[in-house]
Formats: C-alpha cells, sequence, structure tokens
C-alpha cells in the first residue's frame, strides 16, 4: 500500500461546508455597543430604578461577536432589576412595548448562563416568572428563535 | 441483625446435630463440609480417615503464623483442652477432634466453644497485650495482616492498649461511606462514656504507625481503638475482644447492606419514574379489546 | 363549535378533503395514506394508498379533477387517479434528492409544486407523450428546506416558507402549458422562477405556514417566533409577536381575516386592516364549555392498571380543555364558512365560522 | 423547601413548554433519514438559541433546542461528597436502564448530570405537557430524594455506631 492512502485525514473534512446551497449565517457583527451604563448608573444613583430599567433595554448588543460586551450589558441588567422590590416588577412590566419584554427576556437568560449566585439567581428567576406572565410563551420563544442573541 | 455474631453458626449447628445424634444413639453419617468465614478463613469439617465416630473441626487461617507468635497455640490449647490437635490437618491452621461416641451431657457450651474457634484464635494476640498492660509492661507491636492487603496493630503503652486497622474501600463510593461512619462513631463516642476512643484516619496512617511502612492510598482508612484498662480487665476482656475482632467487618457489612438499601430504594425510584413518564402516552379508546379467545371484546 | 374526529392515537401529519367533504384522506404518521368515507357519524376506512417507502408528508386533494398527489420522505411524489373504483398511481420525476416535504395543486389543477429538504421546489406538469410528471426547480436563492407553499389565486405565483427564516414569492408559470398571465400586485414579469418579493421574519423563525388571501393580494405568514406577518405584494412586512406558542399552519377568509394553529392546540382568529398594514389578534377559538364534566367512573380493573401503569388513579390533573389535545399540524379551508384541523394527538376537528360567531361574543369571521 | 425552587421549576416548565415545540423534520444532508439536529447540528440554521435557567451556581438546566429535537440536561444539588456518590450512582443506575426510558440520553452533557433527548417522535407518542410534567417531577424527586438517602446513610451510621460501642 502507497504511502498515501494510509492517512485518513481526508475523512475528518466537513464536505458539507462547500455545499454552496448550504444556509449562510447573515448576522454581521455591526459593533453594537450595549445600553449607555453612565446613564443607567446616573438614574440608579437618582433612585429610578424604573428608567434605568427602561434605559438599560436600549441598543441591546445583539449584533456584535464580542462577548465581553454582552456580559457587561447583562451584568448592568442584573444590577438594575436588583434594586426594584418585588411589589413594583408588575408595575415597570406594565409600560413596556412587546419588543421591551423580549429584550428583558434575553437578558435574563443570558445572566442564568453567566454562573451567577443564588441570590441573583434569585432576582432572575421572579422576573422571569412576571415577565413570561406578561408576555407568554412568545417572549420565550422568541429568545430561542431569534439569531440576534445576547 | 445490627451486631455481627462472632461464632460460626453453621459449625455450632452442625455440631450440635452431631453431638445430639449421638447422644441419642443415632447413626452417625459421614460429612465433609467446607465453610468460609470473614477474614478468609475456612472451616473444614470432615471424619478423620473415614472414621464416623469421630469428627474433625479445622480452621484456615493465611495469618496464622502471625498469631502463633503471639501465643496463640498455647491459648488455644489451653481452651480446648484434649479436643486440640498438636498438628493440624494438611493445608490448615487449628484442628480439634470430637469423639462422638463419648459425647459430654451437656454439649452445647462444647459446641460453641468449637464455633468461636476463629474469635479465640484472635483472641490471643488481644490477651497478650492486654496482660502485658495489666502489668504495665511496654511491649513490641504486634503486626497481623489478617486480610491480603489489610492489616491489624495491636500495641500496649504503660495505661492502654491501642489497636489500629488498617482497612481497604475496594470502591471509591466505600470511602466516602466509611467516613460517613466513622465520623458517627466519633460522635457516639462522646455520647457512649464506657466505650473506648476511636479515631479515624483516611489515606495515611496514624503518628503511631510512622516508621512502619503501611500502606498510604485514597481507597486506605485507618481506624485506631484506644483501650483503657476499664475494656481489658479480666472481667471485660472477653467482651471487648469480641467487639473488637469483628469490628473491621461490621463496618463493611455495614456499608455493603447501605448500598444495597440505595439500590433498592433507586430501583423503586426509577420505576416511579418510569410510570410517571407512562402517563405521557394517551390511551387509544377506540382499541379493539380481544378476549382470552380471540374474540372481539364488547363492553355492555 | 368544532365537531371532533379521531383517527387513533397516532398523529394525523397531514389531510385533505375531497370536493364535497364526504370523504378525507389522511395520513397517520406513517407510509400509508388513508381514505375514509364518512357515513353519518362515522368514518368507514376505504382505502389505503401504500406506495410510498418512508412517511407521508403531505397530501392534497384536487377538487375538480378528483386527483389526489401525495409526497413522502422517501423523496417521491405520486398522483392518484380513481380508475374503476381503484386507486392508480402516476409516476412524477420529481429530481430530488432528500424528503419531499409539502405538496400543493395549483388553482386550476394543471400542475403542482412540491417543497423539498433538497432546498428547493419541483414545479410538476403532466408530459402526456410519457405519461408522467416532470418538474421544473425552482433552487434560488433558497438556503434550507421549504416547509410551506401556497399558490396564488392566478394560478402562476407561489409563495413559499422556509426555514431560512424567509418566506419567497415566486413566479411558477410554465409557458408549456398556461397562457402568458397578466400583472398582479406582485409584479409583471413572471418567468419561470422568478422572485417576485422575499421577506425576512422577524426574530428569525422558519415559516410553519404561508397562505394567500381570497384575492391574492395579501400574503400571511406564521413562524417559530410566535409571530404573525402579513404583507401586500409590493409592501413592507407587517408583524405582530404573539404570546403564544408557535403556529404551524394558517388560512385566510376573506381579506380580514385569518386563522392559525399550532403548538398551543388552539385555533386562534387575527384581523388585518388597512391593506395590511395592521394585524391584530382577536380570539382563541376554542373556547371549553363553562363547568367541569364530572368524574368519569373508574372501573377496578381500570384503577389497578393505572396503578400499576402510571401510579395514579386520577385520570389527570393537567389535562388539557381544549378539542386538540396535542399540537395542531394543519389548517385547511373545509367550506366557505369552515376550516378544519388535525393535530398530533390523531384527531381532525371540523369548525364552524358561524357557530364559533354564535357561542363566542363579538367574534366576526369573514 | 426553599423560596426558589418553586419559581425555578416554574422557570424551568414554561422554558421546556416553549421549546418542545417539534416537528417532524428530514435530514437535509444524509438521505432518506431522520436525525436529532440538535445532536448532530449539520445545519445551523435548525438550532435555537440554547438556553440555561440557573438556581445558583450548582444547580441548573441547560436546555438545547432545535426543529425536531431538544436536549434538557440538569446539573443536581450536590452539597457535599456523599450527595455527590448518590447522585452519580442514581443517574448512572438510571442510564443504564435508557432503553425503558426512552427520552433519557445514554450519557450527560459534559458539565450536567443527567440529559434528556426528546425528539418528534416523542412528543407525537406521548403528550407534551405529559412530558414537561415527567421533567419537572424528576428534578423535584430526584432533590427529595438524594438527601432522603443521605439522611438514611447517616441514620444507619449513627445505630450502627451506638450499638457497637453501647456493647463495651
Amino acid at each position: 500500500m502507497s504511502k498515501n492512502t494510509s492517512s485518513n485525514a481526508f475523512r475528518r473534512i466537513d464536505v458539507d461546508q462547500y455545499d454552496e446551497e448550504k444556509f449562510m449565517d447573515d448576522q454581521t457583527d455591526q459593533g453594537d455597543t450595549g445600553p449607555d451604563a453612565n446613564n443607567v448608573n446616573n438614574l440608579l444613583m437618582g433612585g429610578k430604578a424604573v428608567d434605568a430599567l427602561k434605559a438599560c433595554l436600549q441598543n441591546p448588543p445583539v449584533r456584535t461577536k464580542d462577548a465581553s460586551v454582552k456580559e457587561k450589558a447583562t451584568l448592568l441588567f442584573v444590577r438594575v432589576i436588583s434594586t426594584i422590590k418585588a411589589s413594583e416588577i408588575s408595575g415597570a412590566l406594565q409600560s413596556l412595548s412587546v419588543e421591551e419584554v423580549d429584550t428583558i427576556m434575553k437578558y435574563i437568560y443570558k445572566g442564568f448562563s453567566l454562573g451567577l449566585d443564588g441570590q441573583q439567581c434569585g432576582y432572575l428567576l421572579s422576573w422571569h416568572e412576571k415577565v413570561a406572565a406578561k408576555g407568554g410563551m412568545g417572549c420565550i420563544i422568541r429568545v430561542l428563535s431569534d439569531r440576534k442573541r445576547l | 441483625m445490627i451486631l455481627l455474631e462472632t461464632e460460626n453458626r453453621v459449625i455450632y449447628d452442625t455440631l450440635n446435630y452431631k453431638f445430639e445424634v449421638a447422644q441419642s444413639g443415632g447413626k452417625q453419617d459421614s460429612i465433609e463440609v467446607t465453610v468460609a468465614d470473614f477474614d478468609g478463613a475456612v472451616y473444614h469439617l470432615s471424619n478423620p480417615d473415614g472414621d464416623k465416630t469421630k469428627i474433625r473441626v479445622s480452621i484456615g487461617l493465611k495469618f496464622y503464623k502471625d498469631l502463633q507468635d503471639h501465643g496463640a497455640d498455647e491459648l488455644l490449647r489451653r481452651e480446648y483442652g484434649a479436643y486440640y490437635q498438636a498438628t493440624a490437618e494438611d493445608g490448615f491452621s487449628v484442628t480439634l477432634v470430637y469423639d462422638l461416641t463419648s459425647v459430654a451431657k451437656d454439649y452445647k457450651p462444647i459446641a460453641k466453644k468449637a464455633s468461636l474457634l476463629k474469635r479465640n484464635c484472635f483472641a490471643s494476640v488481644f490477651e497478650k497485650y492486654f496482660e502485658a498492660q495489666a502489668k504495665g509492661e511496654v511491649g513490641k507491636r504486634a503486626v497481623i495482616h489478617y486480610r491480603d492487603d489489610e492489616t491489624m496493630y495491636v500495641e500496649s503503652k504503660k495505661d492502654r492498649v491501642t489497636v489500629i486497622f488498617s482497612t481497604v474501600f475496594k470502591d471509591e463510593s466505600d470511602v466516602t461511606f466509611g467516613k460517613v461512619f466513622m465520623q458517627e462513631f466519633k460522635e457516639s463516642r462522646r455520647r457512649s462514656q464506657t466505650a473506648p476512643q476511636v479515631l479515624y484516619n483516611h489515606k495515611e496512617p496514624p503518628m503511631e504507625l510512622s516508621g512502619l511502612d503501611a500502606a498510604v492510598g485514597d481507597n486506605i482508612g485507618y481506624v485506631t481503638f484506644v483501650l483503657f484498662p476499664r475494656h481489658t480487665g479480666p472481667n471485660v476482656r472477653d467482651n471487648t475482644i469480641d467487639l473488637i475482632h469483628t469490628f473491621r467487618n461490621y463496618l463493611h457489612y455495614h456499608i455493603k447492606c447501605s448500598k444495597a438499601y440505595m439500590h433498592q430504594r433507586m430501583r423503586a425510584k426509577t420505576s416511579d419514574f418510569l410510570k410517571v413518564l407512562n402517563r405521557a402516552r394517551p390511551e387509544d379508546k377506540n382499541k379493539e379489546k380481544k378476549t382470552m379467545s380471540g374474540k372481539s371484546f364488547q363492553a355492555r | 363549535m368544532g365537531e371532533v374526529f379521531n383517527f387513533g392515537v397516532h398523529p394525523i401529519s397531514c389531510h385533505s378533503w375531497n370536493h364535497d367533504r364526504t370523504q378525507i384522506a389522511l395520513s397517520p404518521n406513517s407510509n400509508d395514506v388513508l381514505i375514509y368515507k364518512k357515513s353519518g357519524k362515522k368514518w368507514d376506512h376505504i382505502h389505503t394508498l401504500s406506495e410510498h417507502t418512508l412517511k407521508v408528508t403531505d397530501i392534497d386533494w384536487a377538487p375538480k379533477t378528483n386527483r389526489i398527489v401525495t409526497c413522502g420522505a422517501d423523496r417521491n411524489a405520486y398522483v392518484w387517479q380513481l380508475t374503476n373504483g381503484e386507486w392508480v398511481q402516476e409516476l412524477v420525476i420529481l429530481r430530488i434528492n432528500r424528503a419531499a416535504t409539502y405538496v400543493r395543486w395549483s388553482p386550476q389543477e394543471d400542475k403542482f409544486a412540491v417543497g423539498s429538504s433538497s432546498r428547493m421546489i419541483s414545479v410538476c406538469y403532466f408530459e402526456s407523450d410519457n405519461n408522467w410528471w416532470v418538474s421544473k426547480h425552482i433552487k434560488k436563492p433558497i438556503r434550507s428546506t421549504i416547509v410551506s407553499l401556497d399558490w396564488h389565486p392566478n394560478n402562476i405565483l407561489l409563495a413559499a416558507g422556509c426555514c431560512d427564516y424567509k418566506a419567497y414569492v415566486f413566479s411558477a408559470y410554465i409557458k408549456e402549458i398556461n397562457p402568458k398571465p397578466g400583472p398582479t400586485v406582485w409584479g409583471k414579469k413572471m418567468t419561470f422562477g422568478c422572485l417576485m418579493q422575499e421577506f425576512v421574519m422577524p426574530c428569525t423563525g422558519w415559516v410553519h405556514g404561508i397562505a394567500f388571501s381570497n384575492s391574492g393580494d395579501c400574503l400571511a405568514m406564521v413562524s417559530h417566533g410566535s409571530v404573525l406577518s402579513v404583507a401586500k405584494g409590493g409592501g413592507e412586512l407587517t408583524s405582530i409577536r404573539t404570546e403564544f406558542l408557535p403556529f404551524n399552519d394558517c388560512v385566510w377568509f376573506g381579506e380580514n381575516s385569518i386563522i392559525a394553529g399550532g403548538h398551543d392546540c388552539n385555533p386562534v382568529l387575527f384581523k388585518v386592516e388597512g391593506d395590511c398594514s395592521k394585524v391584530a389578534f382577536a380570539n382563541k377559538l376554542d373556547q371549553p364549555p363553562k363547568g367541569g364534566g364530572g368524574g368519569k367512573a373508574v372501573s377496578a380493573m381500570n384503577m389497578f392498571k393505572m396503578m400499576d401503569k402510571k401510579g395514579t388513579v386520577e385520570a389527570t390533573s393537567t389535562d388539557l380543555t381544549t378539542k386538540h389535545k396535542n399540537a395542531i399540524i394543519q389548517v385547511c379551508v373545509y367550506g366557505p364558512h369552515q376550516f378544519s384541523t388535525c393535530g398530533k394527538d390523531g384527531n381532525v376537528v371540523v369548525w364552524d365560522n358561524k357557530s364559533l360567531e354564535a357561542s363566542i361574543a363579538g367574534l366576526r369571521i369573514n | 423547601m426553599s423560596t426558589t425552587l418553586r419559581p425555578y421549576l416554574n422557570a424551568v416548565r414554561a422554558t421546556l413548554n416553549a421549546s418542545m415545540c417539534l416537528e417532524n423534520f428530514n435530514s437535509q444532508v444524509v438521505e432518506r433519514h431522520v436525525k436529532p439536529e440538535v445532536e448532530v447540528k449539520t445545519s445551523k440554521e435548525l438550532l435555537l438559541t440554547p438556553l440555561v435557567i440557573a438556581r445558583n451556581e450548582k444547580e441548573k438546566v441547560l436546555i438545547e433546542s432545535s426543529i425536531n429535537s431538544i436536549r434538557v440536561s440538569i446539573a443536581v444539588k450536590q452539597a457535599d461528597e456523599i450527595e455527590q456518590i448518590l447522585c452519580q450512582k442514581f443517574m448512572r443506575f438510571m442510564m443504564m436502564r435508557a432503553e425503558n426510558f426512552v427520552v433519557l440520553r445514554r450519557k450527560p452533557v459534559e458539565g450536567y448530570d443527567i440529559s434528556f433527548l426528546i425528539t418528534n417522535i416523542h412528543t407525537e407518542q406521548m403528550l407534551k405537557h405529559k412530558l414537561v410534567d415527567f421533567v419537572i417531577h424528576f428534578m423535584e424527586e430526584i432533590d427529595k430524594e438524594i438527601s432522603e438517602m443521605k439522611l438514611s446513610v447517616n441514620a444507619r451510621a449513627r445505630i450502627v455506631a451506638e450499638e457497637f460501642l453501647k456493647k463495651f
């Protein structure tokens, strides 16, 4: 047997990647930078937690490939919701649009994946419950299906 | 059963039966029985040279040599008197022979004693050190390789006797179970005034054994009993020996029991889970039901 | 309300009615197509079409020409004709190498379109010289499996929903058999395979269902983000992010009502206004009757059987109250004021719009 | 019961409900085959965002979804060595019976203790909401069972020690 045929490296080539009709992800890196952290912090400092939440939901960094930006934005979100009392959650959600509710859900799931401690997870869990009550199954489905991920 | 029996039940029952038959003048059958016991002990019950009127009880212990160094022979001779044979059956360590033609009227204690043969083998080493301690002698440490990879160390100090077992946990999880058990031993000790102190070392031997080539490893544990004169005095001595020499088996027996119980629970829970999963299967209400003979069943 | 017909515990992967709704063709999630005939309240099994070697994925029964087209995971499609009381199949040359997923007759029943996992659509028409159905392919720019199709009433335009998160409107004009089409809101140039319009779904969902309105001017799409989207030809997409689980299929009634069904097991009505510039949720259509039905008596034998198998005596505490107990797979137009749904629970439900309107306050389906 | 268990299970239930919307889907890559897309991962567009629901650093659930299958992986609470061993033993015991437990995956996903693989075939043969009930029931019971097992080991150890030492 010649030397060449003993190689089996060719078996590991993913030939499907050369399929011209294969689905190509057209999500491009648009360099999203996330919400304005200074603005959110100022609002928090001023005790306007609900406004801070609204500000925090602006420009979610979904169209960037930079994981640290996404993580920073999520931690900011967790900080904001931890300042809102459990009794005020429903009220805070009242004024939000469907898109904003979908964004909250994205942040909540992203938060879960960051390996936070029991207390922070507790905030996320109680928010999850309230947000799902408002947005229904749809807002969870959209976190699943949307490729513009956090 | 919580505590293990110190005697061997098979030997006890067999001898009792034999003695009973002998006394009632019944016909003796020939016997050829091999019985295993803890610590790799093997008992052999047979008729010497095919003589049905005699019964021979032999025990084989791999570590009998270690015990001999500590006067096992003398102790057994003392305990068993005429029944004790100077030369053991080939391949065994100690042999006792009972003549069935002259059985004592009260034969039960004799059978009992015979069934304690293994315990008495062990007893020699303990007795020796208990004696030594009572006299205030500091003896050389005894090392008994009571199992292939497990060792017992006995040592007498001025005011105490320490008995150290090394024990190997075959299964990784046994190590953890062992820890839980030993923890409880430590705690129970605090509640019981009379009990000896129990210490547990995992992986590495205790300080007392430094210098000896005691085994080190992830699955090795050392249990130390510190026995004071209140445990080794002549009137409580036998009881202490009974307990101490079964300790290793006692521990492992209960670890096994725990695991068996766990398995039982897991089995029950798993079938419970399966039932819950089955709830998801829809039932076909229109399915035709057949009787045993294959006819269609019609509900009325 | 809805009339429920049960066809066993197997999912009904697809269903289609004959012209007068006296017969139904369905596949119980298997390689076979079963045809049932209605007799009184019951359905009698009268034919089995077994030619497919893998699961049947779709069935369409042409009302005028009384032909059935079926397609399956075995990469084949067959056209069935009733000859002397037997269904006889005709060969279809699909030229695809993956599963066929969806099939629809064109309104004039002279051709049909087959979607496939080969990332293409085969448009098939009859070639009498060879006595078989040949196909032309629409390939570009499809990037994934086609999971839904619908024909424009003009017999030329074809809408396709795809797993690449896009819906397409193509021209399926076949000059061999079709007269030259007139212009529509979707455009004028209609050579075969021409992409008239493309819609990208919000929240990047797979396009499970797609339907032209009765006039053909509007298109409705349901995608996996639990989103219903509508668009007028040449116009922008208008979407509603619903609070439900994803829908699998949708149908139009008139130009203003869309009924969608899916994983919520409950058909939902949406209202469209202002030339597809507004779409809103109106009603869930399966509203359980008030007051629970009394507990069913449990026979002793049944009780022990349940104990053994499921560890409980109660049938269950979390039973659904809807007519479909599992996801709705297809929604079909049944009549001018009726539609039918089939689901994973083995049920086919026929819904009557008029009686729905009567039972639900303020409901209008037109 | 700790206060966060209920919301935790509710969140898992809702997420399962959302992700278990499966349909029959034939492979685009392999001819005449149906493959669980979440396992083969050959077509990017058929995979959904994997979601995590966490109660704390240790207890979490990973739900990976695709068009025709989902994979649910559970990390069970293990407070100490003995719970770890009990959990490990229990999971191994169950996984050896995977053929009865049609939805059980024979090997857990890395970083988790047990994984379920639920395909469209399962959601077709079984009622979806009951499947969700099963996973939730499993999560509820597994915590309970492990702590009960641990208690029983401790109880036995205590009795064993007491009985032994009492004899002296």
